[in-house]
């Protein structure tokens, strides 16, 4: 076989191996959340059964179908066989298909994450670039301030007042990410900074965009793409209480919702894409850091 | 140098005002001065009372004592939780991180709420609704040192040490330790804060610190008006007060940093 | 169009139509836009202004009057009504609307697979009338027994047409034309709708009604002093004091509405309430003594920034034809709160008060988290009755645990909740009745486990089946006075009912009946 | 090709016979090599050749760098290969010593000087380590055995320094045998001789078995009793010093030894 055979071969059994991996999580997360849940009080009473019109009739309907998901196994087997075809079953708060419903918010929702990931990252670069590249002590503590009082607002009143000036709310999304990869990106800049090949690229002459694309970005690439991975997850933190109080139709919005009415079906299947999210953000990661690196090491 | 002592001094005067709290503080946190709601500050009031007539100071003083001591042991207790998971390194962890992270924690507040007798002590329940937080935040910080960890596997004193035979369990404690800490302490400084807010949403669900116990996380849910920020800067007390805190510590981390 | 987020939307919305739009905010989406299916307040406000009615009850002077029904008559002693439909009256896609959509819609509502909660109020128990269309303009509804209010019921009866799309044509003012979940709802005219003015101008006089979903009621504040909204169907009591300082005038107060606050114990024989409490719960000097301790006053005053007033009682002040003018709010008392306890055996020492075996008096108050006011009025009963001695925990849960202890695990000493009531006590039924399912402190009770609970279950009954105005009236009065006496319920206050409406907004008339704003939706006009 | 296996002799303290690789990609095809008591062998390859990973597949440390290894591998008559990871860990350290390539990376850059000693004393000794203890030690590698030296950090030390505290470290329990993993590679020419001549000293005066592993033929040449040669994972050819250089059978060993540089 030859090496490049060889190496699509190995490429192909990771890649099947994580998807495996990735497949497993998934099902366990979401049948962690489904439990959780499911045996979480208030689960079998309709949240709308205090003060709503009469109704005991109603009420009864409503009991009984929460009753026929009452055993969570069979429940989840049958929420699984369904979801496979694409089927996420009808959220119990909105009366509507749950695909439908997250066709229709998850745009919103990921234009939103998008800008602010972007932003974040953008905006705690430039900081993290204040704060290692001057060597001001003054700056680093002024930039860690500044950090600093971003990470005491809560994302949500960050959003609101940005709302309330009717500013967008991508900016604040974003400034609720950046005290959140802020260390790590200073670390990153800091490794790059002090690294000996930037110091051996200055011996050279080489000129400062090149500088910083060949021997900051290229080379800390891995290590940015995984941290974008984690502000994506933190955006989906910070999105559910934002969307939540800002009234913005997107997924957060629609988790808090289905929380809060112990919407089984809608939950699970924000759970299950949840996991996907996270659990294929880890899957890239690891794909992105070969495993051959260490025996060619050791071989030499 | 001045900057960390300042810091010093600052952080042990809130540690200070918060332990005496009782003793510091002109009023109870739940005496209501129902002739006197809303108050400006000033006079007998220092930051006005909140809309029962309850002393905004007194209030602030006791949230203190209850954010910054619980806060940071949740934080604490986290961190902790990762570094005991983290020990179980490798593929099973990162599923379980996954699941940790993507999973809504918030059904566990609610289930810790119904099974907590409704007699139970305001205090026990604060005290167990941090310590649930706590437990409940292991994912993020595992991820994180089983990221720096899976480095220091990669690392030739790792091997060395190996190789001479030194107990796993020293090298855990005596090797690794010292390298883990920095990124230990550095997800703590990143959770104290996001657990004092966390309370704050918490609350929003009753899962938090109810009342008529304060917290920063039930002040801070004031802001939520701005216009009664406008009105009453008072407001900002609370978060003026967080953001000082993260700040004392910061200027730690910088000279951390610089060493 | 898909979702949008909502910057964008708001941008839209502020370039003028040309068209009239009449724009306001739900907090919720509505979950059905079948009228017989209507369970929750969006559905039930939309259903308002969307679904053709028989009879419409007109909110300001509570005459009943016709609608789609040009005239009817109550026949045989109360215990049918006949109803003569307009002629040539359509649904807004076109299709006529005759006696036989009427009768298919009633007969709906009561088919026991439709669980319609619309289709509960036309039943007495399980007795179901008889339905007999007599033309296609003339429909008979028949009870065996004679049933109060016969007419009435039929302003709660949405006409739908055959078929079941997901957004159903209409018979009333205006009919859904979009509806996006989570984020607006547009109401068209109807432009078959019978109604015309004076002066032969088809109504409603306004084009559309754009509804959007907002949860957060301070965007919703701030949009409408924006001027993006219209109204704000129900404000609370700060909202309504900003707009009252930033927009004299556009803050409008009913007074008094329907609605109360009230608290009460357990007296279901739960497991988990030892033995000792139950007994001071049970205690009705016990009961007494805590509503005395609480300053109502205070309540509405600090709470509710004045904008509520003191309860006197189950049925709200409000209420002119229903509530007993005997009864008078109860002002605090804690003399003689504690005059009450020292006769029951409690011992009032170093502020902390005992009963008779020396346990210490304490219970836990639970109410539902995020909702302000209640949290509130929870502190303010903890500092009363604090006063007589009495500790008080406060636990905040969340609607649905809240609902699972009060309902299914009656794990729980005593609440404080509040209910938004119309004003027939027939409504009180569910409460009341002491196998009622909402009968507060002991749902569903098997027989009355006291004297005046079976009395106070007569005395339902008896409302329930007369069509004698009188004597319904005798028997609520009673009812009244009986459950103050025993107060099972502790009433604390009636909120004033507050909107918020733009001058722009002509001919709205505020009533204290629901819905409250909205009621004439057709002779609004925009300015 | 190694000699065939013959009957282990009283003084046979290694013997050897083991298949390593990572993941699909075989790095040691049946290599084969044995150590008397008290002898230094060399193993000489290119970059690349497997070397290190034979020194840690000799420790059954491979797993930890992501590699497979199966075969035999007898210590002092004991079957490794079979052993436990906690009896393993007994061997290492106490009965084999490992001076691997570059103290840069080896010593932990946050820990003092002091804490590796103790460390690695208390790794299969009780009590502490008195300072005379430690004083012989860091003398018998040319370091200087005061207070202030032993305070320092690793991070701290110069490559020399660090390289003799790496050896210090792997005799520290008197093994039997010590295995060198290119030593002295990163050293400048002085300090090589020097650590060159200590390996010498420590075989001669302890009696310690050396696996001396190098791509520099010219090195092992003053020091190595024996020399094997790797090539693709296999051993090539083995034998003295002094025929290995004069008449080299295999053809890789040839231009090995056409390679080294020739006075002028």
């Amino acid at each position: 076989m030859t090496a490049s055979g060889r190496g699509v071969v190995a490429l192909a059994s990771k890649l099947a191996r994580s998807l495996a991996g990735l497949i497993v999580i998934v099902l366990l997360g979401g049948f962690a959340a489904a439990a959780l849940v499911r045996y979480s009080p208030g689960f079998d009473v309709d949240e709308n059964a205090w003060n709503t019109k009469g109704g005991s009739s109603a009420a009864e309907a409503s009991r009984v179908r929460r009753a026929q998901e009452n055993e969570l196994l069979p429940f989840y087997w049958r929420y699984l066989k369904a979801a496979v075809k694409g089927d996420f079953g009808e959220s119990e708060s909105y009366r509507v298909p749950v695909a439908e419903l997250l066709q229709d918010r998850a745009p919103v929702t990921g234009r939103l994450a998008a800008w602010g990931v972007a932003g974040g990252i953008l905006m705690a670069a430039l900081c993290g670039w204040l704060a290692v590249w001057p060597r001001v002590p003054v700056l680093e503590l002024v930039v860690s301030g500044w950090v600093a009082l971003l990470l005491a607002v809560p994302p949500a009143v960050l959003a609101l007042a940005f709302f309330f000036r009717e500013a967008p709310i991508q900016v604040a999304v974003a400034l609720a990410i950046l005290p959140r990869v802020f260390g790590t990106i200073r670390a990153i800049l800091r490794d790059a900074h002090e690294s000996p090949a930037l110091l051996a690229a200055r011996s050279r002459g080489l000129g400062t965009g090149v500088l910083a694309w060949r021997y900051v970005l290229v080379p800390m690439a891995p290590r940015i793409m995984a941290l974008a991975g984690v502000a994506a997850m933190v955006a989906f933190g910070a999105l559910v209480p934002i969307e939540a109080l800002c009234d913005v139709p997107g997924i957060g919005q629609l988790a808090w919702k289905a929380a809060l009415s112990r919407d089984l079906p809608l939950l699970s299947a924000l759970t299950l894409i949840v996991t996907f999210v996270v659990a294929s953000i880890q899957a890239a990661g690891e794909l992105m850091t070969p495993e051959t690196i260490h025996s060619k090491e050791v071989a030499e | 140098m001045i900057w960390r002592r300042m810091a010093l001094i600052f952080l042990v005067l809130v540690g200070l005002s918060a332990v005496l709290a009782p003793k510091v503080a002109p009023y109870s946190y739940s005496e209501q001065f129902r002739d006197s709601p809303n108050a400006p500050p000033g006079g007998k009031f220092l930051l006005g009372t909140d809309d029962m007539g309850r002393d905004r100071f007194s209030r602030l003083l006791y949230a203190t004592a209850v954010s910054v001591t619980l806060a940071p042991a949740a934080a604490a207790l986290s961190v902790l939780l990762a570094l005991v998971v983290c020990a179980f390194h490798g593929r099973v962890l990162s599923g379980l991180t996954t699941i940790g992270m993507s999973i809504p924690w918030m059904f566990l507040f609610i289930i810790l709420r119904a099974e907590l007798p409704l007699n139970t002590a305001p205090e026990v329940s604060v005290v167990l609704t941090f310590a649930l937080m706590g437990v409940a935040g292991w994912a993020g910080p595992a991820r994180v040192l089983s990221g720096s960890i899976r480095e220091m596997m990669e690392a030739g004193w790792m091997l060395h040490a190996r190789s001479a035979g030194i107990a796993r369990w020293r090298i855990a404690a005596v090797y690794a330790w010292p390298h883990l800490r920095s990124v230990a302490a550095a997800q703590f400084r990143a959770l104290a804060p996001a657990y004092v807010l966390a309370e704050a949403s918490l609350g929003l669900l009753g899962l938090g610190v109810a009342e008529p116990v304060p917290s920063w996380g039930n002040l801070l849910r004031d802001l939520q008006h701005p216009d009664m920020v406008r009105e009453n800067p008072a407001l900002l007390a609370p978060l003026v007060l967080l953001m000082l805190c993260l700040l004392a510590l910061e200027a730690f981390s910088v000279r951390e940093s610089v060493q | 169009m898909k979702a949008i987020a909502c910057l964008v939307l708001f941008a839209s919305l502020s370039g003028a139509a040309s068209q009239q739009e009449l724009r306001f905010a739900l907090h919720s989406d509505p979950k059905t836009f079948d009228p017989l299916h209507v369970e929750d307040a969006a559905s039930e406000a939309v259903r308002y202004v969307t679904a053709g009615v028989l009879v419409r009850v007109n909110r300001a002077t509570d005459q009943v009057l016709p609608e789609l029904a040009e005239s009817w008559k109550i026949i045989e002693g109360g215990r049918a009504v006949a109803f003569h439909l307009r002629a040539g009256l359509k649904f807004s896609d076109g299709t006529p609307l005759t006696s036989a959509d009427v009768a298919r819609t009633v007969e709906r509502a009561l088919d026991p697979k439709e669980n319609s909660p619309a289709g509960d109020s036309l039943r007495t128990g399980q007795a179901v009338p008889e339905v007999k269309v007599a033309g296609p303009l003339d429909i008979t509804i028949r009870y065996a027994a004679p049933k109060p209010g016969i007419d009435r019921l039929f302003d709660g009866i949405g006409i739908g047409p055959t078929g079941n799309a997901k957004l159903p044509a209409t018979a009333g003012p205006y009919f859904v034309a979009e509806f996006h979940p989570g984020t607006f709802l547009l109401l068209k005219r109807n432009p078959n709708y019978w109604k015309h003015d004076p002066a032969g101008h088809q109504l409603p006089y306004i084009d559309a009604i754009r509804i959007d979903i907002q949860q957060n009621r301070d965007i919703e504040l701030t949009r409408f002093l924006r001027g993006e909204l219209h109204l704000i169907p129900k404000i609370d009591p700060d909202s309504f004091d900003r707009v009252a300082k930033e927009k004299p005038g556009w803050g409008k107060s009913a007074g008094a509405s329907l609605d109360s606050e009230f608290l009460w114990f357990n007296l279901a024989p739960a497991k988990s309430i030892p033995e000792w409490k139950k007994k001071w719960f049970q205690s009705t000097a016990f009961r007494h003594a805590v509503s005395q301790a609480i300053h109502r006053e205070d309540i509405v005053a600090l709470d509710y920034k004045g904008h509520a007033h003191p309860a006197a009682g189950p049925i709200s002040t409000a209420n002119k034809s229903w509530f007993n003018p005997e009864l008078k709010p109860l002002a605090a008392n804690p003399a003689r709160a504690a005059k009450l306890l020292a006769g029951d055996g409690f011992q009032l020492r170093d502020g902390v008060l005992r009963d008779r075996d020396g346990h210490v008096v304490e219970f836990s108050l639970i109410t539902n988290a995020g909702h302000r006011p209640r949290e509130k009025a929870a502190a303010l009963i903890q500092n009363d009755l604090k006063k007589v001695g009495i500790q008080v925990n406060i636990v905040t849960l969340d609607m649905g645990s809240l609902l699972e202890r009060i309902r299914k695990s009656l794990d729980y000493e005593a609440a404080l909740l509040g209910l938004n009531l119309e004003a027939d006590p027939m409504e009180l039924m569910n409460i009341w009745l002491s196998s009622g399912p909402e009968h507060s402190w002991w749902p569903s009770e098997k027989t009355p486990a006291t004297p005046w609970e079976a009395r106070i279950d007569a005395l339902m009954m008896e409302q329930a089946s007369s069509t004698s105005m009188a004597v319904r009236k005798k028997a609520v009065a009673e009812f009244q006075r009986i459950a103050v006496a025993e107060e099972p319920m502790i009433f604390l206050v009636n909120p004033d009912f507050l909107a918020a409406v733009s001058p722009v907004v002509k001919g709205l008339q505020l009533s204290v009946a629901p819905p409250q704003v909205l009621w004439n939706v057709e002779w609004l006009k925009l300015e | 090709m190694s000699s065939g296996s013959s009957l282990s002799s009283a003084d046979e303290l290694l013997k050897y016979r083991l298949n390593a690789r990572y993941g699909a990609t075989p790095v040691l095809r049946e290599v084969e090599g044995r150590l008397a008591a008290g002898e230094i062998a060399a193993l000489v390859g290119l970059s690349g050749s497997g070397k290190s990973t034979l020194a840690l597949a000799l420790q059954r440390l491979l797993h930890y760098r992501g590699g497979r290894v199966d075969g035999s591998i007898v210590l002092e008559g004991t079957e490794l290969m079979g052993l436990s990871e906690s009896a393993m860990r007994s061997i290492r350290g106490r009965r084999i010593g490992y001076v691997p390539q570059s103290p840069g990376t080896a010593l932990n850059p946050k820990l003092r000087v002091r804490t590796l000693i103790d460390e690695t004393w208390s790794a299969h000794a009780r009590g502490r380590m008195d300072d005379a203890a430690r004083q012989t030690l860091l003398e018998r590698v040319q370091l200087p055995g005061t207070g202030a030296f032993l305070d320092q950090r690793a991070g701290e030390l110069s490559t020399g320094q660090g390289q003799r505290l790496l050896i210090a470290l792997a005799i520290l329990h008197g093994p039997a045998l010590l295995i060198a993993d290119e030593p002295t590679s990163a050293l400048d020419a002085i300090t090589q001789a020097a650590v060159l001549r200590l390996f010498a000293e420590l075989n001669r005066e302890l009696g310690t078995a050396i696996l001396f592993i190098s791509h520099d033929l010219l090195s092992v040449a003053s020091i190595a009793h024996r020399v094997d040669i790797l090539h693709e994972g296999s051993v090539v050819e083995s034998g003295p010093p002094g025929r290995i250089f004069g008449e080299p059978v295999h053809p890789f060993t040839r231009d090995l030894v056409d390679a080294m540089p020739k006075r002028p």
